[in-house]
């Protein structure tokens, strides 16, 4: 008796989950919907928070300029919470509930992996502000991204490293949690190989961690002439101190995932002359940044955008762009018209979408001089 | 050359480990559970140092040993105030439940502190920097470096290590945690007023939290809600490896964790298993001796 | 909750293959609707999240181990069922592919069972606290594991997993799952589960081997892990790493604890309920996971035996 | 070989020289005892004289430091206690230990399943011949249960049952185990006079209609003398006497170990 409750039990759950099932959402207004799933809470936050306030910037910029063919924009963000897993159901409860048109996210390419299926299934355009994992669009033609990838930055960096630096020797030092940081270490490697350098020593952490002096002192040991750290500027940070705590004094350079304000306050002097290439330089005098800086300023109490920001902000443009050539929000007119996009203006420089549906677009390197990121050079694909 | 540098590391790691291992394995100790939030209100004391030092900068000149005892000590109290609390709200109405309860209870308190922590009401998600609260420097002896900050942390772990022993042994209170840890029933009975001891335990657990976590802010001066859950777990690890209850063991197993995490980091290859050795230790230690380290194994009485 | 008439017994028995058949039909039958897309992926987290439950509650709440490694065993079953999927079923003839993935989803199973029973050995001599850490260990190994290993992506993930996971293939294998817990305890083989948990000394007086018992309990709870773990690589197409660490494993604990350890059937509820509950709160999502705590203290402190957990039993 | 005074049937137990120490303290020393079959013997000595300890090494809890155990001529020193309740030696306990969260009825039937081949499969099929041996089960179970009179609380949670239920439940599990020998440990404790009496009765009722072996520690020397036909005397962890209770009464070694020798 009991028994046959049990499985009653479960019977009815099915019955309930099926009746849910039934409902469906949808918007009647003139506004037109778009969604953003970002990682505002967990462990990655410091990137969804930065990425969903350009993002959530760039709507409310268009908005007051009178919407796009007239319309307004609406923006529906989800959190993520940096988790796996939720992404997938997220995007789902955007598209099929709410009923969006497209969809912006993510800046952490593990979790616009997961999501970009369930954009091509769906026919919905999907656009990811900054994961530059290659494999991110390979999930199908409905998914764009507007910033540059791995193999381009890594080249960037090793063409970098060789030529400016004069670096013959250089250890590389990965976050094996992060598959941007590994990526990117890859490319590098490759690049830097090609160009006749050295790799003389390869040394993993893991995120999160706070002592790297072991692999720090292993690396001192190799004597490189620079060193290649591919990660999160919460990571570099502390790395670049307890490199110059150790005396380990050669140029550190990396990728997009040191640029933030927080790199110089956290590292300090330590982060003195080192170098990284990102997706625009917020000192850069040109019109369209300083008009961004300063709104972004304005918005959010004196902060000054990181690229995540910037790129965040540009996903949103460049969707725009796309809506108005397309005429419309009708799914594949909406894909061809960003597919055949030829040259976009955004805050991160002129871009446009390859066959792949890959960005084309300029790198910068910056240098750290005095505690502020000094722009130095843009190097074209 | 290399070998004693990262001795000199492996040593300044294990004893940061080592400190966070007193505090779980002294609550563990006297209430026989594990204190998950333990972790959480190491991050608390970071952030209370970190809101307060620009207040004692007012008074003090910071960065200053004078400045940073300052800061210290306020934060001790904060966090001991935390923990009573802490406490008396979550774990003192699970008293005579089953320990699984309780831990699940820890559980639940430590995602609150974390997430509320990463609330932008609160703290917020972003890494802040921490406030250099005392001078630092490097020393050299030939090749090898040693940071003053390394070595304040094996000082006051071993300080620690001493006064909790001291505390723990020869005090009339420290008669009495050994008394509740032993039998609660019987130490009530005796006239110990177990509500007070446990409080006092929590205080001086939570206070050794607050010290662990400024002296692990200084050595890496970004601080953020979830910093506690890693070398939290780690210190955990460190306590069970030692023996949990057991003070020189949490040291020990502290300094065994800091040392093998270490020259894993430092050989290419194996660095990125770095997050996987500490528990790998753990278990074949555990599958040999099932107590720990320096733990008894207790002969269940039938 | 146990049967207890004198003629339960051998009713109850024949009547829950009866049901299982049902059950499963039904299962089969809900894959042909057409649904929300969103309904229908919450509406699998749901199934796979009643199996993996349901499985731990083997572990935790009848034999009373203390197991925080779940997610560790779903790691194992998921990345093995994609992995082999990628590498024979999309290559297949669409016909075969149902077949197919179900030995995915077996081997996914089997090989998860292995990992437990090489968790299950080490519980030989541990206990309470320790136990929980060994296995608590075990998963964050895996997961470390999992991230250095280029042949299923590492840090980067495994992509491109096929969609297979239905509606169907959830419910159908969550009755499975289900009907294999309650059978296989409700009989006076399993009696000797129970009888582990309660008093581990008495029981092997009585002729039960414990260690036997509590293999048995890992082996069986880390197969269906790994089952779910493979229904849920192809739900989500997507594998990382960082989904199966300790906070994962802590979400299943939590549904076991909520449910009542040891009742499947409020298992299976709370499996629902926490499935469904960081849905409804999505438009307070800032204080999701807060909430989400409060309610895990609360719980503790108001009903420690379940949220769900009616009728009588001793309650200690 | 030292035999026990008195011995007539074929052993079923016999401990040669065994000798258990925990850290420092030896807890059994160099003991030397044989049981034979249907026969009742009790073990007796003042508090902390070791017989606990005797239980636990002869039901396999501790393993002995030295010595050798052989049941029904079999050696079975340091088998695991399962193993031994297979070959036929059940047990209760001093402190009662029944299964807290199961009825009265499963806590007997969990001692069923060692003499079944095991039931994973057939528990997961349920067809015919599960049903069939679950029935049997249930008959066999319920049928101990009448004996003892505990039928008409099969489905109460064993432990919510009166002290004196609990107490004779522990013993019908243990018969539940259809064991050779069982080991009673201080089955009267906590009982009155009336209680003890009953338990007397039942001691000698068991012997009988299961024709098996019992051993019992016990403190109360009314129901030892009353039922024990051979009674061994522990203190300090060695045998300091044997013989019937008559024998054991005159002993002037067991007068002294318990009324002291000053």
């Amino acid at each position: 008796m009991h028994m046959r409750g049990r499985i009653l039990l479960l019977g009815g759950a099915i019955g309930l989950v099926a009746a849910a099932l039934s409902g469906c959402g949808g918007t009647d207004s003139g506004a037109i919907l778009i969604g953003e799933f970002a990682s505002l809470t967990g462990k990655e936050a410091t990137f969804g928070i930065s990425s969903h306030q350009g993002t959530a910037l760039a709507v409310e910029e268009i908005n007051a300029a009178g919407g796009i063919l007239g319309r307004p924009l609406e923006l529906r963000t989800e959190d993520d919470q940096s988790k796996a897993g939720e992404p997938a159901n997220v995007v789902n409860k955007l598209i099929s509930r709410d009923g969006v048109v497209a969809v912006l996210g993510e800046v952490a390419s593990s979790r616009s992996l997961e999501a970009a299926p369930v954009c091509q299934a769906n026919k919905v355009p999907m656009i990811s502000p900054a994961s530059t994992n290659p494999k991110v669009t390979e999930s199908g033609d409905y998914i764009f991204r507007v910033c540059f990838i791995d193999p381009f930055q890594g080249t960037v960096m090793a063409n970098f490293a060789s030529k400016t630096l004069r670096a013959r020797k250089v250890a590389v030092f990965t976050d094996v949690k992060s598959d941007y940081s590994k990526g990117l270490a890859k490319f590098f490697k490759e690049g830097f190989v090609k160009a006749g350098g050295q790799i003389c020593a390869e040394l993993d952490f893991n995120g999160g961690d706070k002592d790297f002096k072991a692999q720090l002192t292993a690396i001192k040991a190799a004597a490189p002439d620079a060193v290649f750290v591919p990660g999160y500027y919460t990571d570099v940070a502390i790395i670049c101190i307890q490199a110059k705590q150790l005396q380990l004094s050669v140029p550190f350079f990396g990728g997009d995932g040191w640029e933030s304000e927080k790199l110089v306050e956290i590292g300090g002097a330590a982060m003195e002359g080192h170098y990284f290439s990102t997706h625009y330089a917020a000192d850069n005098p040109t019109p369209r940044i300083t008009a961004f800086v300063e709104a972004y300023k304005k918005r959010y109490a004196g902060k000054t955008p990181d690229a995540m920001a910037a790129l965040g902000y540009d996903s949103v443009m460049f969707l725009a762009d796309g809506i108005k050539r397309a005429g419309g929000t009708e799914a594949s007119g909406l894909r061809q018209a960003l597919a055949e996009t030829k040259e976009f203006e955004g805050v991160t420089g002129k871009m446009a979408m390859n066959s792949q549906r890959d960005a084309v677009k300029a790198a910068v390197i910056l240098q750290i001089k005095g505690g502020k990121f000094r722009y130095m050079a843009t190097v074209a694909p | 050359m290399e070998f004693l540098q990262q001795l000199i590391n492996g040593l300044a790691l294990g004893s940061i480990y080592a400190l966070i291992a007193l505090g779980y394995t002294m609550v563990y100790g006297v209430l026989r559970f594990i204190n998950f939030a333990h972790s959480d209100v190491l991050m608390l004391g970071a952030f209370s140092a970190y809101y307060l030092a620009p207040a004692v900068a007012r008074v003090l000149p910071l960065p200053s040993i004078g400045g940073a005892l300052v800061v210290g000590l306020l934060a001790c109290l904060i966090c001991a105030g935390l923990g009573v609390l802490i406490e008396r709200l979550a774990y003192r109405p699970l008293r005579s439940r089953p320990k699984l309860t309780v831990l699940i209870t820890a559980i639940g308190v430590s995602l609150f502190i974390e997430y509320t922590g990463q609330h932008r009401a609160v703290f917020g998600a972003d890494t802040k920097r921490f406030p250099e609260l005392m001078p630092g420097t490097e020393f050299h002896l030939g090749s090898l470096i040693v940071g003053s900050n390394d070595l304040v942390v094996l000082v006051t772990t071993l300080l620690l290590l001493a006064g909790l022993w001291f505390i723990v042994h020869r005090t009339k209170v420290g008669t009495a945690m050994r008394a509740v840890s032993h039998n609660q029933q019987a130490a009530a009975l005796m006239g110990v007023d177990i509500n007070r001891i446990i409080a006092f335990t929590f205080a001086l657990g939570s206070a050794l939290a607050a010290v662990a976590g400024i002296l692990y802010a200084l050595k890496a001066p970004g601080i953020d809600p979830l910093m506690g859950v890693q070398p939290g777990l780690r210190a955990f690890i460190a306590a069970v490896l030692g023996g949990i209850g057991n003070l020189p063991g949490a040291a020990l197993g502290g300094l065994v964790i800091g040392l093998l995490e270490t020259f894993a980091g430092g050989i290419s290859g194996l660095s990125n298993y770095r997050d996987g050795i500490a528990f790998a230790i753990l278990i074949l230690i555990l599958l040999f001796r099932p107590a720990g380290l320096l733990g008894k194994v207790t002969v269940e009485k039938v | 909750m146990f049967s207890r008439s004198p003629l339960s017994l051998p009713t109850a028995c024949q009547g829950a293959k009866r049901w299982l058949i049902a059950a499963v039909l039904c299962s089969i039958l809900l894959s042909f609707g057409q649904f929300n897309r969103y309904y229908l992926g919450v509406a699998m987290d749901v199934g796979i999240n009643i199996i993996l439950a349901v499985s731990l509650n083997l572990i935790n709440g009848y034999t009373g181990q203390f197991s925080l490694g779940h997610a560790g065993f779903m790691a194992v079953g998921a990345y093995t069922a994609a992995k082999f999927s990628l590498v024979f079923a999309v290559a297949a003839p669409e016909p075969a592919r149902p077949v197919l993935f179900l030995v995915a989803l077996v081997l996914g199973g089997a090989v998860a069972a292995l990992s437990g029973l090489a968790v299950g050995i080490p519980s030989l001599r541990l206990k309470g606290d320790y136990l929980a850490i060994v296995t608590l260990g075990f998963g964050e190994i895996i997961r470390v594991i999992v991230q250095n290993l280029e042949a299923v992506g590492a840090a980067s993930g495994l992509k491109g997993i096929p969609k297979y996971t239905t509606l169907g293939w959830t419910f159908a294998l969550a009755s499975v799952t289900v009907y294999v817990v309650v059978s296989l305890v409700n009989s006076t083989y399993g009696r000797g589960f129970i009888a582990v948990k309660d008093d581990e000394v008495a029981a092997s007086s009585m002729g039960i081997n414990p260690v036997r018992y509590k293999v048995t309990a890992f082996v069986v709870g880390a197969f269906f892990a790994g089952i779910a773990g493979g229904l849920y690589a192809h739900h989500k197409q997507f594998l990382a790493p960082t989904g199966f660490d300790f906070l994962k494993s802590i979400d299943i604990v939590v549904m076991v604890i909520l449910g009542g350890m040891g009742r499947t059937a409020s298992v299976a509820l709370a499996a629902v309920v926490l499935t469904l509950l960081p849905e409804v709160l999505r438009p307070v999502s800032e204080y999701r996971m807060i909430l989400y705590a409060l309610l895990i203290i609360g719980l503790m402190m108001a009903r420690p035996q379940g949220l769900f957990a009616f009728g009588r039993r001793a309650v200690k | 070989m030292r035999k026990g005074i008195g011995m007539s049937a074929p052993s079923i137990l016999s401990l040669r020289e065994v000798t258990i120490r925990f850290g420092g303290l030896t807890a059994v020393s160099g003991l030397n005892l044989e049981i034979g079959e249907s026969e009742l013997v009790g073990l007796i000595g003042p508090n902390g004289a070791g017989k606990t300890t005797a239980f636990n090494l002869i039901t396999g809890v501790y393993a002995p430091t030295e010595g050798e155990i052989r049941f029904a001529g079999r050696p079975v020193t340091a088998k695991r206690p399962h193993d031994l309740t297979k070959l036929g030696i059940a047990r209760t306990f001093q402190n009662i230990r029944l299964f807290s969260s199961l009825t009265v009825f499963d806590n007997v039937r969990a001692a069923t399943q060692l003499h079944r081949s095991h039931g994973v499969r057939m528990a997961l099929w349920r067809g015919a011949a599960f049903a069939a041996a679950e029935a049997e089960v249930e008959r066999g179970v319920m049928e101990l249960l009448e004996i003892f009179d505990l039928g008409r609380v099969r489905d109460e949670i064993a432990t919510s049952l009166p002290y004196g239920d609990q107490r004779r439940l522990e013993i019908v599990r243990a018969l539940a185990t259809q064991p050779k020998l069982l080991l009673l440990d201080e089955p009267a404790a906590g009982m009155n006079p009336t209680e003890k009496a009953e338990l007397m009765r039942l001691i000698r009722f068991i012997k009988e209609r299961f024709k098996i072996s019992i051993m019992l520690v016990e403190h109360d020397m009314k129901v030892v003398m009353g039922i024990c036909e051979r009674i061994a005397v522990l203190e300090y962890g060695k045998k300091i006497g044997e013989g019937t209770p008559g024998e054991i009464r005159k002993d002037p070694k067991v007068i002294a170990a318990y009324l002291g020798t000053e």
